[in-house]
């Protein structure tokens, strides 16, 4: 594969890249030309049902929220690593295959079990997290 | 009262109609139930006088996400300071109905020596379009949409657009 | 350095503002929370207050009547009627028999409207929409046959002095006996679709336990106090109007938790059904009106407490007059007032979907609370 | 009968009236008048024949106050109304030792009254906003402010 032909692969994921760009900025500099603005003391400020907020919201967070973020990420990743599986899938050897994607996904699956087991899923509110 | 919002940078005449009749056809009402009209704009909403017939039966509960404030009920003295606030984290364009006497002029509570409410909504919000009736019915709520969706249609050629 | 500041508070402060769909109203709640767990909480009242009772004391006494029906505008003719009954106390005046059957039917009927909205509505609150509009479609019935006899839908002004001033006729008898008969028939839709509704059971079960003593404490009236397993309604325990002419049980729960508080105020709406029935079939012929009423109402001194027993709670009215055309003070004792005090006793240590459901199972409506 | 053993009962504590009332014309079964340093007794007394605190509140005689105690009973009819005349400027005992609920009862008088409680967790106001610095429903208020 000479060097044009990798270019000119690369050349589709850049020009993906740029569409991609251009559909999510597009619509913020068209909207800053063509949107009327409002304006108001308080436009910028954060929601909170009508009332000025008080009180900072950077707390100490329980620790629950970390671990549900970590399982979703152990996951996210299963499933990318998944994709490729797809391409690759149907070159000959069809059992194997399965079972080696059986067994990654068995293997992650037990953070789950594991999770399971340390209460992770109960919301019950341990009286030292105070 | 002053209008709150700016005309924007760049006017584009023959989109502003298209512009109009999209929003006209689809005002998001911000849930804001103050006191008695409020059951009166949840029947409005309901089955029978169903506002989703003329595209405003989306209630949103958040100011970001809605484009037509229905005050609906007393704006006392304690809630005045949060009805203005509202009206301002909603993006433009942006448009009010004064929905009942109490909003209108302060109704049934405004008399000499009242100390607890604010005698209409448009002494803190430019209001738009006014429904009489205590509490108005339904019916009445449809109206007031109705000619709000005319007064947004009409005005393309207007500089103010708000 | 930066982040190690923010380390040592370990709770932070939230607005259950005035504007939010689950405060039916302009109620705020300042919420402590610990993560989605409240460590404690302040109801902050008065976003509503429209000053009531320093009208009533501006004001005639004919001329605070359409106030009556803006307090509670849910269950406004049992204001109407407990209004009515502290006037005609003042007076000495006697309601002919054919009017307080009226009142007792009319009642009734906007006592089924509040209930059914309340459903709606709290359901909304878990998450549900469409019984929202199973019950408003049953609820535009009665504001129809409503709005026929007295000219208004919602905030009523429907009762004088003295009787009842229009009379109801067979139109009204047969809408209504229809209506009885077909909301009886949508029983077991409500109950398919939200009481055997396993989530709904989750969610309710065993969450904002009201028990007796802190009834008493905070002095919780109708299906707030009913849950709790106190069979207390004024309609039997203080019995007025034509109610003691009529058979009715008082449903009321063990547990006192939201679903105990649902399922009374559901079983309630069965009893009110019962009781229209009852006063349609009995319904006497005869004057609605009192043969004298006086032009100008100028009661003698003294003071009277009335009691009726509306969809949220025992609603009291404490007069005092001097004789004059204007009542000297006019208390309004207001059920959701004291319904709502417990709040921040029983949402202690929930999660903040709990204090949602617990607010919307306590129905309250804000406007009558600040009166 | 309830009414009865609170008779007997409100004896004990020599208050200044206890008397039968009139229940067609008031709606009172009981009407009792007491001084304002014994209604906590006198609250604790309701408590523990399980009455509920059934309304709070105040009027304004011009010179004088004369605060206004509803108790009923969820088990049986019996309300009892009990008047406690106060100077003006004077601070009354708070009840919410006894009844919890009496904490917004008694700060709602304080909003609208301007009457002080003694012993109260956090008198405050509790329907005008926090700056207001009058109270609405004494003679002398005009308003329109």
């Amino acid at each position: 594969m000479d060097i044009r032909g990798v270019l000119q692969d690369y050349s589709y994921v850049l020009l993906f890249l740029i569409v991609g760009a251009l559909f999510a900025l597009g619509p913020l500099v068209i909207a800053h030309f063509v949107a009327p603005k409002s304006f108001g003391p308080a436009r910028d400020k954060i929601y909170e049902c009508g009332l000025p907020t008080f009180g900072s919201a950077w707390v100490q967070v329980a620790v629950i929220y970390y671990l549900f973020a970590l399982i979703f990420l152990a996951f996210d990743v299963d499933v990318i690593f998944l994709f490729p599986v797809l391409l690759a899938f149907d070159k000959g050897y069809l059992w194997r295959d399965f079972l080696e994607v059986v067994i990654f996904v068995g293997i992650l699956s037990l953070v789950i079990i594991y999770a399971w087991c340390r209460g992770v899923f109960e919301w019950k509110r341990k009286p030292e997290s105070r | 009262m002053e209008a709150k919002t700016g005309e924007p940078l760049v006017q584009l005449a023959v989109l502003e109609d298209v512009l109009n009749l999209c929003r006209a056809n689809s005002l998001w009402p911000i849930t804001f139930g103050l006191a008695c009209c409020a059951i009166e704009m949840m029947a409005a909403g309901a089955s029978r006088f169903d506002l989703d017939r003329f595209g405003a039966g989306v209630f949103r509960p958040s100011p970001r996400q809605s484009d037509l404030m229905i005050v609906a009920g007393t704006i006392t003295k304690k809630m005045a300071p949060a009805v203005v606030r509202l009206y301002e984290q909603m993006p433009a364009p942006k448009w009010v109905i004064a929905m009942g006497n109490c909003a209108i002029s302060g109704g049934p509570f405004y008399y000499e020596g009242q100390y607890a409410i604010v005698p209409g909504a448009d002494l803190i919000i430019p209001v738009d379009v006014y429904v009489p009736g205590c509490p108005p019915r339904p019916e009445g709520l449809i109206e007031g949409i109705l000619s709000l969706e005319e007064k947004i249609m009409q005005r393309p050629r207007l500089r103010k657009f708000r | 350095m930066m982040l190690q500041r923010g380390i040592e508070e370990k709770t932070f402060f939230l607005n259950l503002g005035p504007q939010h769909p689950s405060t039916h109203g302009v109620l705020r709640v300042v919420l402590e929370m610990d993560g989605e767990f409240i460590v404690n909480s302040e109801p902050d009242i008065g976003y509503g207050h429209r000053a009531h009772e320093k009208m009533a004391e501006l004001k005639t006494y004919p001329q605070f009547y359409p106030n009556m029906g803006r307090v509670d505008y849910l269950h406004a003719l049992a204001y109407n009627q407990c209004y009515c009954m502290a006037v005609e106390k003042l007076l000495g005046l006697a309601v002919p028999e054919r009017a307080e059957f009226i009142r007792v039917i009319t009642s009734e009927l906007n006592r089924l409207t509040s209930h059914l909205l309340w459903f709606g509505a709290y359901l909304m609150d878990l998450g549900a929409f469409t019984p929202f509009l199973y019950c408003f479609d049953d609820r535009e019935i009665i504001l129809d046959i409503l709005d026929r006899l007295t000219g208004s839908r919602l905030t009523y002004c429907f009762y004088r002095f003295g009787g009842v001033p229009a009379d109801i006729d067979d139109e009204f008898i047969s809408a209504t006996r229809g209506f009885v008969q077909r909301l009886r028939s949508r029983w077991d839709d409500y109950h398919n679709l939200v009481t055997k509704n396993v989530i709904f059971i989750e969610r309710t079960r065993d969450v904002g336990i009201i028990t007796e003593a802190q009834a008493i404490q905070y002095g919780l009236t109708g299906p707030t106090l009913r849950g709790s397993g106190i069979p207390y309604d004024i309609r039997k325990s203080e019995p007025y109007s034509a109610y003691p002419l009529f058979d009715f049980i008082i449903p009321t729960g063990e547990r006192g938790d939201i679903l105990d508080r649902y399922m009374v105020r559901l079983l309630e709406m069965e009893q009110s059904l019962r009781i229209i029935e009852q006063a349609l079939d009995k319904l006497p012929t005869g004057p609605i009106m009192a043969e004298k009423v006086p032009k100008r109402l100028k009661p003698a001194e003294g003071e009277v407490y009335t009691a009726v027993e509306t969809a949220r709670g025992e609603f009291g009215i404490y007069i005092v007059s001097k004789g004059d055309v204007k009542p000297y003070r006019t208390k309004l004792r207001v059920p959701s007032f004291a319904n709502l005090s417990i709040l921040s006793e029983i949402i202690q240590e929930t999660l903040v979907a709990d204090t949602v459901a617990i607010l919307g199972s306590l129905d309250v409506v804000i406007p009558e609370i600040d009166r | 009968m309830l009414a009865d053993t609170i008779k007997k009962s409100l004896t004990a504590l020599n208050l200044e009236k206890v008397a039968d009332g009139d229940y067609a014309k008031t709606g009172y079964h009981l009407e009792v008048a007491a001084q304002p340093d014994q209604m906590p007794a006198v609250a604790q007394l309701f408590l523990d024949q399980k009455c509920y605190l059934e309304s709070l509140t105040a009027v304004d005689l011009v010179e004088s106050f004369l605060l206004v105690y509803h108790f009923a009973s969820f088990f049986e009819l019996c309300r009892t109304v009990v008047h406690v005349p106060l100077a003006k400027g004077t601070r009354m005992p708070s009840i919410t030792g006894s009844y919890k609920g009496a904490d917004w009862y008694e700060r709602e008088v304080y909003d609208m009254f301007g009457i002080g409680f003694s012993g109260h967790p956090n008198l405050k106001r509790i329907l005008l906003p926090e700056d207001a610095d009058f109270h609405p429903l004494l003679k002398d208020f005009v308003g329109g402010k």
